[in-house]
């Protein structure tokens, strides 16, 4: 089946499809939600070393993935926008900021309450810890900027440029803080020494990996939609639609 | 008239909503740079958290000076402000508070936040927080004065830094000096006192002073 | 009311202009003529108390103006090159504001009603920023309208405006002239504003 | 089923305020964010609804589609 | 023109001598503030000696950037760089160079001086200088690309640390990571290398950035 | 020689001007008129490259301007409502220096004859912020006197001039525009220019 891509590139056609696909990816994230807290409170069984507590990890660990991964899409749907001047992937670079925030953020604050009870502190100045808290200050970065903006197109390009040269700079960032921690002392605790995972806790930590996927694309959309009303209210199709609504 | 100019400034900073949070992250952002480049040991960072909060605080206050009038100096406001009937002195209060509001208030709820990262006990979290809600007001009412005389010069950024940090020292000192005495179980009340004192005797002269500085710059 | 006496202005080491007098009564219009860099800019900001005469003295109803102060500042409106609008307010609120600031609060109605006679209507909620030079002038210039001050100081207020605002301003100023007001204006454009007196100070 | 009772269920094993306080603030995000969309949404159908009227004339005229 | 965009940024850096000597002596406050408000142990001091100097550095840097191009937009000149026949990229680089002569050159100079105020032994003194050399040129070159992407927003000043501050991070760690390298008699020549990378690298790209980020801006 | 079809302007949700089509040879001057607001700005700033017409083209010998870049800005000069002068530097240093930035080395001599042409001799190691805003604006325009740019983009250059600059400027354009020179500028004051073709682009 030949589907005509391009035809989906315009805001207006895709403004109708993505309607139609809120609603499944919301009703998948729901379920493999259920099922994976239900496999992560109820089947997986207690860690020997870390007691219950373990059972942040059906969270942290998600939340962590999609805030690496939210990052490099977003970059690549802003850089695709400035390269093509295509203004729905700039809308999507947009919308996607604000959930890649959101989960950066779940990552820390799980991390910290994880870190308590097994390091005895909230927080320490490990590798991973800083590097995702550079994370966040470059997803707020790009919001901060595109908010300062009142032109979206403007917005737009501004935000990409941004994007690309902090996707340059993560790995560097990564690497960076990975060497510095261990040139003074062998970093007090490592993420590496996590126990090996009993194959219950690791399906649940897969289902719940799959619904925060799902969950963004459903956000994603949902947030994308309002962003192309609010961006293109003043041409015909919009007009359009307002018109069909009203009568509805 | 007075709250009008508050309104006016808390106005323009809501339009960029992003001007408050911009100098909350840089607060963030200054106290999250100390241990990169110091390293990572919580013994060391702890004695120094105090200290980097504090000055942390005192650099994001006073980046922000900048805009408390060279706008409206570039754009003709501050000379309408100057032949205006009401008080000058009263004007500058006016934006010296809304500067507070906008940069001061978000540090002092951030603090706490930030303290517990370089793992502060609970009571010096309290006395940071409160040192800061007593100092920071201090900080933009002076501020306002380094502003004021350094208006339409090339470079005021900077050199408002210099006239201005010198007397940012002594709230300074009492301000990581009430934590730090805090945490050696010493008595704090008589820097949050001395800090209180500055305070008052800020909100009697700074605005005056500002007024003063203005009229000569504007001159 | 107001008077100026043997003014002198220096300016770094050009002595501008020298023993300028004048005497404005209620009704009168002044217009301060010279070629650029005579002093007019110079002579307005003196008058309106921004800098000081190097010599010479002005007074209002008798009283030198540097003793009156916030009195003075309370029956007079200057309107510098500068505009004084803030780029990221929107048109209402640099209006409602800078009357405010000027010792006027005004409403919301009386705002756009003056906005709407500045030719201004359907860009009340613009920021000021996308506005075109000669949009911004007239933001500026409509505080003149709301104000109710007696003595109006204006350097170029025409500049940047076209044909239709300038009849507009000359409209506003012989209606202010009528009610007994005060102008002292500078301009580089011809304008017929009939007074009940006008003098002409021209400069250099 | 691993868990003998509820309240063994929510003291997670001496562990609830951390378990809990993970998973309530992600619940808090996550809702949140959905609300804080559909807000956006809902205001601007308000803002359109609002002007629709109005403005029709004008929109008309100056459209730019 | 390259030179000549070079010239008139120190022309105009030089009509206000202050200019240099404000980023200066906000460099040498806020290293000294320190000690003030952590308190004189020698030993702690000297541990924290290079990551206080990296970050007075970068601050240093940063809050000069916001006059790297404002006062251009604002004037109009940056319009006429824009529809100049030469390629923008040389003359952003032009500037940067220029930002550095005034800001950063001065602040390498004085490192070793407040170095000795720490107490730090003479080759640690010498590492910290040649770390600053290679690390401020980068400093400049990134900022130029913050500075261009919020010219004429308000707020740009604290906006622009917000944006350039995540980017200076590698350059912070392994300048001040070199200083400590040396100090706790590790090699440090992996670091001077890759900030040396870090360089040319930026050198390549940033002006090309800087004039994109430009031309959006100005749009 | 500069063609442009079609044009449409967008600002915000408003259109400003559409389907504006013109085309200007050597020795002709185009006059764009207009209201305040009316886009006569946005139309110059379009035909100098810094913003892109939402739609229609805009070509210089047959080729569309976005493609020549450096090649177009080395025959074209631009001034704004925005001068493009440094307050911190002397009158002879910024127009030295902003010459050399659009592409022309000048000499101290050169610079102090345009300057004395302009009527500013006497001011010329003055840094430009002491000086009034009608000097400010003869300052910039010196540029024109000196640059060797075939096509000229003028936003109301006559602003906050006086009668005499305003004669000067009269002249430096016809001269330029009998050297076969173009020249593209708004005015809202009355200028009588002789041209080989005069062209009026009235918007709105
Ligand atoms: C604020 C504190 C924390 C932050 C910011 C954080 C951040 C991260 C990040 C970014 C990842 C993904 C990295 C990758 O897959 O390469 C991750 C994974 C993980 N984290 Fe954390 N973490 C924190 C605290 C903790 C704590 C306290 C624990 C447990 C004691 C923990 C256990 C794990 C585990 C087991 C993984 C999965 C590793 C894997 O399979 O790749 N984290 N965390
Ligand atoms: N420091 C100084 N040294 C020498 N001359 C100075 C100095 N400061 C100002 N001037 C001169 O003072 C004059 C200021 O004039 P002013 O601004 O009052 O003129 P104006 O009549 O308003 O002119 P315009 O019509 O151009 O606005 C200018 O000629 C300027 O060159
Ligand atoms: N975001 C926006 N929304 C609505 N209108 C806008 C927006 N941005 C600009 N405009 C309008 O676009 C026009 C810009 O006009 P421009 O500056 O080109 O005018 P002009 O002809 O040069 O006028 P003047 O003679 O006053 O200089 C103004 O009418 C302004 O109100
Ligand atoms: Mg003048
Ligand atoms: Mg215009």
């Amino acid at each position: 089946m030949a589907i005509n891509w391009f035809k989906y590139s315009s805001p207006a056609s895709f403004y109708s499809l993505s309607g139609k696909m809120v609603p499944i990816f919301m009703w998948l994230a729901v379920v493999l939600l259920i099922a994976g807290m239900y496999v992560g409170f109820f089947v997986a069984p207690t860690d020997f070393q870390q007691g219950e507590a373990y059972r942040i990890i059906f969270i942290h660990v998600p939340a962590a993935w999609m805030s690496m991964f939210l990052y490099l899409v977003m970059a690549f749907w802003a850089g695709i926008g400035l390269a093509f001047n295509t203004r729905l992937s700039s809308m999507l670079a947009t919308a996607i900021a604000p959930t890649g925030a959101m989960f950066t953020f779940l990552a820390l604050w799980t991390g910290a309450l994880w870190g308590k009870p097994m390091w005895g502190t909230w927080w320490v100045w490990d590798a991973r810890l800083t590097s995702e808290l550079i994370l966040l200050f470059l997803y707020i970065g790009f919001m901060s900027l595109q908010a300062a903006i009142d032109d979206p197109r403007r917005a737009d390009k501004a935000g990409a440029i941004l994007a690309l040269v902090g996707v340059v700079n993560i790995p560097i960032i990564y690497f960076s803080v990975q060497w510095w921690n261990t040139l003074h002392q062998g970093a007090s605790v490592s993420l590496n020494q996590a126990p090996a995972m009993a194959t219950t806790m690791l399906t649940g930590m897969l289902i719940m990996v799959f619904a925060s996927w799902m969950y963004s694309i459903a956000v994603i959309l949902k947030r994308v939609r309002v962003i192309i009303l609010e961006r293109e209210s003043h041409t015909a199709w919009v007009a359009e639609l307002r018109k069909k609504e009203a009568a509805r | 008239m007075f709250l009008w100019v508050i309104k006016r400034d808390l106005l323009l900073a809501m339009r960029r909503r992003s001007d408050v949070f911009t100098t909350l992250f840089f607060f963030v952002i200054v106290v999250s740079l100390f241990p990169l480049s110091v390293g990572p040991e919580m013994n060391m960072l702890r004695t120094m958290a105090p200290g980097v909060v504090w000055v942390a605080a005192l650099l994001a206050s006073m980046l922000s000076l900048g805009r408390m009038f060279s706008s409206d100096y570039l754009d003709g406001t501050l000379e309408q402000m100057l032949i205006s009937p009401h008080s000058l002195s009263l004007l500058v209060l006016g934006k010296a508070l809304a500067h507070w509001l906008v940069t001061g208030v978000p540090l002092v709820l951030m603090a706490p936040i930030l303290g517990i990262q370089y793992d502060l006990p609970v009571e010096a979290l309290f006395v940071l927080t409160i040192s800061l809600l007593l100092g920071t007001p201090v900080l933009s009412l002076i501020g306002a004065i380094g502003a004021a005389l350094t208006l339409g010069l090339r470079g005021g950024g900077v050199l408002v830094s210099l006239l201005v940090l010198p007397l940012y020292i002594p709230v300074l000192i009492f301000g990581s000096g009430a934590v730090e005495a805090n945490m050696a179980e010493l008595g704090y009340d008589a820097h949050l006192s001395l800090l209180g004192a500055f305070l008052l005797v800020s909100l009697v002269f700074a605005p005056w002073a500002t007024a003063a500085s203005l009229r000569v710059s504007m001159e | 009311m107001l008077q100026g006496s043997n003014l002198v202005c220096v300016r770094g080491d050009r002595r501008l202009f020298k023993d300028v007098s004048f005497s404005l009564e209620p009704g009168g219009l002044m217009l301060v003529l010279g070629p650029n860099g005579s002093g007019k800019t110079s002579m307005l900001r003196m008058l309106c108390g921004l800098s000081n005469p190097a010599f010479g003295e002005i007074s209002w109803c008798g009283t030198a103006i540097s003793s009156l102060g916030g009195e003075y500042y309370s029956v007079m409106t200057y309107m510098g090159h500068l505009s004084g609008t803030k780029d990221d307010l929107t048109v209402v609120e640099n209006l409602r504001i800078s009357s405010a600031l000027a010792g006027l609060e005004i409403n919301e109605t009386e705002a756009r009603e003056a906005l709407q006679y500045m030719g201004l209507s359907g860009r009340e909620t613009l920021p000021v920023k996308v506005l075109s030079q000669g949009q911004r002038r007239r933001v500026a210039l409509a505080r003149l309208l709301v104000c109710q001050t007696k003595l109006w100081i204006l350097d170029e207020p025409l500049a940047a405006l076209d044909v239709s605002a300038v009849k507009l301003m000359q409209g506003l100023l012989e209606r202010h002239l009528g009610q007994g007001g005060m102008v002292i204006m500078t301009t580089h454009q011809e304008i017929e504003v009939t007074a009940a007196s006008t003098t002409q100070l021209q400069l250099a | 089923m691993i868990w003998e009772s509820w309240s063994e269920f929510f003291a997670m094993g001496g562990y609830g305020v951390y378990v809990w306080g993970s998973y309530i603030v992600t619940f808090a995000c996550v809702i949140g964010e959905v609300l804080l969309i559909s807000n956006r949404r809902r205001t601007l159908d308000k803002h359109y609804g609002l002007i629709h009227d109005s403005n029709k004339k004008e929109t008309d005229n100056e459209t730019t589609s």
